[in-house]
């Protein structure tokens, strides 16, 4: 009897914090409407998921959520969308992936209710989050022209940079130091290779034929290259693979790999590459720092504990470190019919408390939100990884999403990852220049129909 | 041939199986093997390692598990109910009556099951929005005719067609109607094609993949949808996607070994005489 | 028990036409045979007596009333199928049993044990009823179809080749059995057949049957003397009736046959002559029946000279085939003759052989329709079977 | 006499109106279940000759364009190339290696025989998604178990689904894992139901287990055999789940057959219009040729109840 009395007191009193909070909206306006929303199966979802039962209870709306693994789960969006009926309501979502859809109508801008005061909560503190991750997923829906400009098309859940993952145990068996050129990350590599045996080897990143290969190291190499993959020129866009810079890096990078790569590195996804570093049989990995992160927690791996982090290697002559982002982040369908509870749900699992709570406890170490990096129970969890926070902040000023946004993403850089493919693997061309060359040639013809302003 | 030119051939043909049995079985062996690693001894040890249940507390009381594995068993267990009772007696009107375009019609329906998903599944996805039936039972439950239906009317058919017409008609002689016939006479024949054709139409469907993903979404989810789930999100968690295989081939692995007298027999597509 | 009656029945099958036109009527109690070569249509006259075929045009009558839409089930036949039809997923027991266990013709299990036991008793095959269907020969499934049949009191029997798969031993004593059986049940009974020894020997009268038609019907001694054409006299006989053609041609009061190049004297009877009247010097075909062949291996007078062609035993006795002596026509099976020998003779091949006809039991058919003419003594034999019909 | 028995009653020799239309009635479920999934591939074809894609509302009739695009372009040639030679391998290899295992299982009659028998059939029951995850862990070059085999003979990095020149062996491997005991299913029910008493006056004969194959084993199993093909063969053209789980079709192009292709432009690049004539055409493909295999099966099976009897 006590403890249910307690029980029901201790509920009254949380709820009454909660209000306090978000006193200055009224959280319970779409009391009884249902939304629907489509998570990819991520450690973001979960930390959603977890407080699941705390959004019903504040709002009393009901949430119908699916969590779909990565492999499938844009193609399952994009069919939902396509089908205009407003469901899902809510659906997780890369940058790139916003450079779709809004052209095609299927996303809702969220600048009108941010700036709202009737609908989002003065606690929320829009300007609290990183304005470079912010900036990712706005875009004027003109292709060519950079993020950062338009309307704001998602809010991020978290993000990462990529960023190198060394092995300081076998770094310091054989000697070697961690790379910071180009010219000493393929040194390391070839040194590396077969350095327990036969099937281990230097340095692990993606070489799936799909996007997946292009945006993480690769994109953040290239640009810090200094190389481009389209420029607008004369009212179209014009692909730039075949540039001087885009050449020389591409060659640098199939020798590299060719050298001191994972011997099936055509197949590799993120979960092999992480996998690798984390049996111990690659002794780097250039790829999501989350992915090395992860590999370390104790328990996790058996190389946990030994993983360390390290910037961006530089090629001769750049001063700068250059990663190229991702961020997962939550959209709003344009077909929904519940806007205004979905928008709750939006503002709610974004919101500074919530943040907090999944940067910490919820896994999530990648926080998009200033006001949770700053805090010293996120500092104390992050600080356990060896240069994890340093590379971050060091990495994390330049980096942005360094791809021009169009909306035939998925297919030029499909088509990207399938040459980078043949020229590790195959004998197709003749030269990185000549594949790039064709590459850029029909990667210009692709998008030639996209109406640039 | 001599006895021991005979002995040596029975001892080449058991090697031979051997080798296929080691190729085919070994994975399944492998599999039950990941899923008692622990993710830290994963890739780094082979046969010698500290066996844990972990996984398997983590994947079946940890997580929705048993919801999918019922999700399976409702939509694919449901279709191949649907598919024998509409099957059952198309299939005995196929091999039976004679009418207009019947081998035409036969066919037709054979077709539907090496319909290329991809095809189907897109304008499928745009009528259940229409209609309501995505993400629903009934809605997986019809798709999955396509995977189950052939296979059930074509098994039976030849089944049907090979009980010999006079046993129908003497028994409408013995004073029994059409209905009773069907179930007293005929269905007992029919059996154990009925039984396999089954079995297999159901694994078919339990296994299937696309039309789960794309029809179906947050409030079903069969088993091979969740199971890369298991992957993890932020490690690759291999010992608990082998837990979700092993334990979602159980079903059809105990079915199996129920009907196994039947199975083999089963699967002659009528080629067997009463 | 019930009379049956066929009133021009049309039945095709796609494009085959199986009935054309086929009329009988079944008296009560009768037991009557469908006799007829493979295809002739005997087995969709059953069907559709029993139901089981729907004709295109005609009517099925029991005892007077039409029973065209009546379904299978509600005509209360039985009828024992070529190939057994047995249920193979139940006993013997059962299978027997399963006419009684129906809706239609249930009774309860006491009187089906005391009914399959009886007719299991009269089959003789009490000690089978435990095993199934796969487990027994051809003959004991025969004799199971039977029993499942006997177990009730139908309108009709129907029964289509029930010996037909049995070897010679077994059919024969069968055949016995039938007979006797039809005597003590006294039930209307249609019986198919090709086999015209079971015609002959079960018959109260034959259906002969050919082409979806009825070509004959009458008593077996009817459709034996007094084939209605010369197909049902080759039908019936075994060996078969020689047909020799020639020319008829006036001879004093008699007439004169010519065949071959000689000349056969036929034997006086009034009837007869008159009858023949009408075909002086038209072609006419003979024919006469093996056992009424004579030979000799001695130049008899009289006789012709004829060359072995075959000789072959067909079980207690043997027949010889035989071609007119340098006649080119060696293999022209239209010359042939064919009679009844004892077995054992040494004959060789192409031998010369000596043979005469008793002419006296000639058969005449009109030389281009084949249609019966008439035949010796033919008065006596219409009386002797009109009074076995009555019998 | 036609006549009057017509006149009188017309309707006689009809069969009750309930009766006439049973076969259409009992058919009728299944049809209409089947019929309803025969909309999609109505649309399909209407579909592909629009511009539809994902990220229109609308869409315009375009005729041929898609099609006189897709039958012109390289990609499309090679993924037919691919398609056709996916499916002859697996096909072939299953067929000729669930063949031998039936015959092997059905000549011994011990212990293991009679295990295998059932737990062969056991690589059937994991879906193609699931095998294709567990394969790929067990060629993985660094952590996989068949490398550290392959390292005993001397063999290190075999390359697997990760080079051009071994990726079609190693997709082949897989649905040979997967789909053998299919046809060793099918072909040991065969040799199972096979009738006796040929094999026994062969036997009188003296006739050689070689001829006995040939001439009588082999013609009567046929129905099988033909069953199998057809099963095998036309999912075979169709793989989707193992070439994607492994390589998406990768490396370069190499196993881009005309489902990965269609799936690829039309579910990831948003052309719906475009994907729709590779599927169409590998439907045209499949279509016919079950068409002809079920016509050979069908006479297969005439002729052996032919030899049976």
């Amino acid at each position: 009897m006590i403890k249910k009395f307690v029980a029901v007191v201790l509920t009254a009193l949380m709820v009454m914090c909660a209000g306090a909070a978000f006193a200055d909206i009224n959280w319970k306006a779409y009391e009884g409407t249902t939304i629907n929303v489509m998570f990819n199966e991520h450690t973001y979802a979960n930390a959603i998921i977890a407080k699941m039962a705390d959004f019903e209870k504040l709002t009393g709306i009901k949430v119908v959520y699916s969590t779909t693994p990565e492999t499938n789960y844009f193609d399952k969006l994009n069919t939902a969308l396509s089908s205009r009926t407003g469901d899902p309501d809510i659906f997780m979502t890369g940058a790139y992936q916003t450079w779709e859809y809004a052209p095609a109508g299927y996303m809702e801008p969220l600048d009108a209710y941010i700036q709202d005061s009737s609908k989002t909560s003065e606690s929320y503190k829009y300007d609290d989050f990183i304005p470079g991750i912010i900036n990712a997923l706005k875009w004027d829906l003109v292709p060519g022209h950079p993020v950062g400009k338009g309307k704001l098309w998602a809010l991020p859940m978290g993000w990462e940079i990529n960023t190198l993952t060394y092995n300081k145990k076998i770094f310091e068996a054989k000697g070697i130091k961690v790379p910071t050129t180009t010219k000493e990350l393929y040194d390391a590599a070839v040194a590396l290779k077969e350095h327990a045996g036969s099937g281990t080897y230097g340095l692990a990143v993606r070489g799936t034929r799909d996007w997946g290969t292009i945006h993480p190291a690769y994109m953040s190499l290239f640009a810090t290259w200094g190389a481009k993959d389209f420029v607008t020129e004369g009212g179209k866009l014009v692909c730039k693979l075949d540039s001087k810079e885009a050449i020389e890096m591409t060659d640098y990078w199939v020798k590299l790999i060719k050298a001191g790569g994972a011997p099936q590195w055509s197949t590799y996804g993120w979960e092999l590459c992480g996998a690798d570093l984390g049996a111990g049989k690659a002794a780097m990995m250039w790829d999501a720092d989350r992915g090395g992160y992860t590999q370390n927690v104790e328990g996790a791996s058996a190389e946990a504990g030994n993983l360390a982090f390290s910037g961006i290697p530089l090629p001769e002559g750049v001063k700068v470190q250059r990663s190229n982002l991702w961020a997962w982040s939550m959209g709003m369908n344009a077909y929904s019919k519940n806007k205004d509870a979905a928008w709750l749900f939006l503002q709610y699992f974004t919101s500074p408390e919530f943040m907090l709570y999944s940067g910490t406890e919820g896994d999530c170490t990648d926080t998009p939100r200033q006001s949770v990096m700053s805090s010293k129970a996120y500092r104390d969890i992050v600080n356990k990884a060896e240069g994890y926070l340093k590379s971050f902040e060091e990495v994390s000023a330049n980096a942005t999403i360094f791809f021009t946004p169009q909306p035939y993403f998925f297919e030029t850089t499909t088509m990207w990852a399938e040459v980078l493919q043949d020229l590790v693997v195959t004998n197709k061309y003749k030269s990185t220049e000549e594949a790039m060359k064709q590459l850029a040639e029909k990667l210009t013809d692709l998008v030639s129909d996209l109406e640039v302003e | 041939m001599n006895k021991g030119s005979k002995r040596l051939l029975t001892i080449t043909q058991n090697g031979l199986l051997f080798i296929y049995a080691i190729f085919a079985l070994f994975p399944l062996i492998w599999m039950v093997l990941l899923s008692i690693k622990s993710d830290t001894q994963m890739y780094t040890t082979t046969f010698n390692f500290t066996p844990t249940l972990s996984n398997y507390t983590e994947v079946l009381l940890k997580t929705d598990y048993f919801k999918y594995l019922l999700d399976s068993l409702i939509v694919a267990g449901g279709a191949v109910i649907i598919s024998v009772i509409a099957g059952v007696p198309a299939a005995y009107a196929l091999a039976r009556y004679d009418f207009k375009k019947k081998e035409d019609i036969a066919f037709q329906i054979l077709s539907f099951k090496f319909a290329p998903e991809i095809l189907v599944v897109l304008p499928l996805f745009m009528i259940y929005q229409t209609l309501g039936l995505y993400d629903s039972y009934f809605g997986l439950i019809w798709v999955y005719q396509l995977i189950s239906m052939p296979l059930l009317i074509w098994v039976v058919r030849g089944y049907f067609e090979d009980i010999s017409v006079e046993i129908e008609h003497a028994a409408q002689v013995d004073g029994y109607s059409w209905y009773q016939i069907f179930f007293k006479m005929l269905l007992p024949l029919i059996k154990p094609g009925l039984v396999s054709a089954a079995l297999l139409a159901f694994i078919f469907a339990w296994n299937t993949f696309t039309f789960p993903l794309l029809l179906a979404g947050s409030k079903i989810q069969p088993i091979t949808v969740a199971i890369t789930k298991f992957l993890g999100t932020d490690t690759a968690h291999y010992g608990q996607l082998a837990v979700a295989a092993t334990v979602s081939a159980l079903p059809a692995i105990i079915f199996a070994l129920c009907i196994q007298k039947h199975l083999v027999r089963g699967l002659s597509f009528g080629a067997v005489k009463g | 028990m019930s009379r049956i009656t066929l009133e021009n029945i049309h039945k095709t099958f796609g494009k085959v036409k199986a009935l054309d036109g086929v009329s009988i009527d079944v008296k009560d109690k009768e037991f009557f045979v469908l006799f007829g070569p493979a295809g002739a249509g005997k087995t969709t006259i059953l069907n559709c007596i029993a139901g089981i075929a729907m004709p295109e045009e005609g009517v099925v009558k029991f005892d007077g009333e039409i029973i065209n839409l009546v379904e299978t089930a509600k005509r209360n036949v039985a009828m024992v199928f070529e190939n057994y039809a047995l249920y193979p997923q139940m006993t013997v027991y059962d299978n027997m049993a399963s006419p009684l266990r129906s809706d239609l013709y249930r009774q309860n299990e006491d009187v089906i044990k005391e009914r399959v036991y009886a007719a299991a008793k009269m089959m003789k095959m009490e000690n089978l009823l435990e095993r199934l269907p796969s487990q027994l020969s051809n003959g004991q499934k025969q004799r199971v179809a039977m029993g499942r049949a006997l177990v009730r009191t139908p309108n009709v029997f129907l029964m289509d080749e029930p010996l037909a798969h049995l070897d010679a031993k077994l059919r024969n004593a069968m055949r016995t059995e039938l007979k006797e059986m039809q005597a003590n049940f006294g039930t209307t009974s249609i019986y198919v057949t090709h086999d015209f020894m079971e015609a002959m020997s079960l018959g109260d009268r034959i259906a002969i049957v050919n082409q979806g038609k009825i070509v004959q019907i009458g008593t077996p001694d009817d459709i034996y003397y007094l084939a209605c054409n010369e197909f049902v006299a080759q039908l019936m006989g075994d060996p078969e009736i020689n047909i020799l053609s020639g020319l008829l041609r006036k001879n004093g009061d008699n007439y004169s046959f010519l065949s071959n190049g000689s000349e056969f004297v036929l034997p006086a009877d009034a009837a007869l002559m008159n009858k023949l009247a009408a075909y002086d010097g038209k072609s006419v075909d003979i024919g006469i029946r093996p056992q009424h062949v004579m030979y000799s291996f001695s130049k008899d007078a009289g006789y012709r000279d004829y060359q072995v062609y075959s000789y072959e035993s067909i079980g207690n006795k043997s027949v010889i085939e035989a071609y007119p002596a340098g006649h080119s026509g060696r293999g022209d099976t239209h010359t042939h003759v064919r009679m009844i020998a004892p077995n054992g003779l040494t004959i060789k091949i192409d031998q010369l052989i000596y043979i005469d006809f008793k002419l006296d039991h000639t058969m005449f058919f009109d030389g281009s329709s084949k249609e019966f003419i008439g035949c010796y003594n033919e008065a006596g034999i219409r009386a002797l079977s009109a009074g076995k019909e009555e019998a | 006499m036609s006549t009057t028995s017509n006149s009188i009653t017309p309707d006689l020799n009809k069969l009750p109106f309930k009766t006439r239309i049973r076969p259409y009635l009992i058919v009728a479920p299944a049809l209409i279940i089947t019929i309803g999934i025969m909309i999609p591939f109505i649309m399909a074809i209407f579909l592909s000759l629009t511009n539809y894609s994902f990220r229109r509302p609308t869409f315009s009739f375009i005729a041929f364009q898609n099609w006189s695009r897709i039958l012109s372009s390289r990609e499309f040639w090679h993924a037919l190339w691919v398609t056709i030679q996916y499916a002859f391998f697996s096909t072939l290899v299953e067929m000729v290696l669930g063949v031998c295992i039936a015959m092997l299982l059905n000549s011994l009659n011990n212990w293991f025989s009679k295990f295998l028998r059932v737990a062969l059939i056991f690589p059937l029951m994991i879906a193609p998604i699931t095998a294709t995850i567990v394969w790929q862990l067990m060629l993985n070059s660094s952590v996989g178990i068949v490398e550290k085999f392959l390292n005993i003979f001397g063999v290190f990095n075999f390359p697997w689904a990760a080079a051009p020149s071994t990726a079609m062996l190693t997709v082949v491997m897989i649905d040979m894992w997967v789909n053998t005991s299919f046809v060793m299913l099918l072909v040991l029910a065969g040799l199972q139901s096979l009738p006796k008493s040929p094999f026994e006056s062969a036997k009188i004969d003296g006739g050689s287990a070689w001829f006995n194959f040939v001439n009588l084993t082999l013609p009567m199993l046929k129905p099988s055999l033909y069953i199998a093909l057809l099963f095998r063969l036309m999912s075979a053209l169709q793989e989707y789940a193992i070439i994607f789980g492994l390589t998406k079709g990768g490396p370069g192009d190499t196993l881009m057959n005309l489902s990965l292709t269609s799936y690829q432009t039309g579910f990831k690049f948003q052309r719906i219009g475009q994907s729709l004539p590779y599927i169409l055409v590998l439907w045209i493909i499949v279509f016919f040729t079950a068409k002809f295999i079920v016509k050979k099966q069908r006479a297969a099976q005439r002729q052996a109840a032919g030899l049976e009897s």
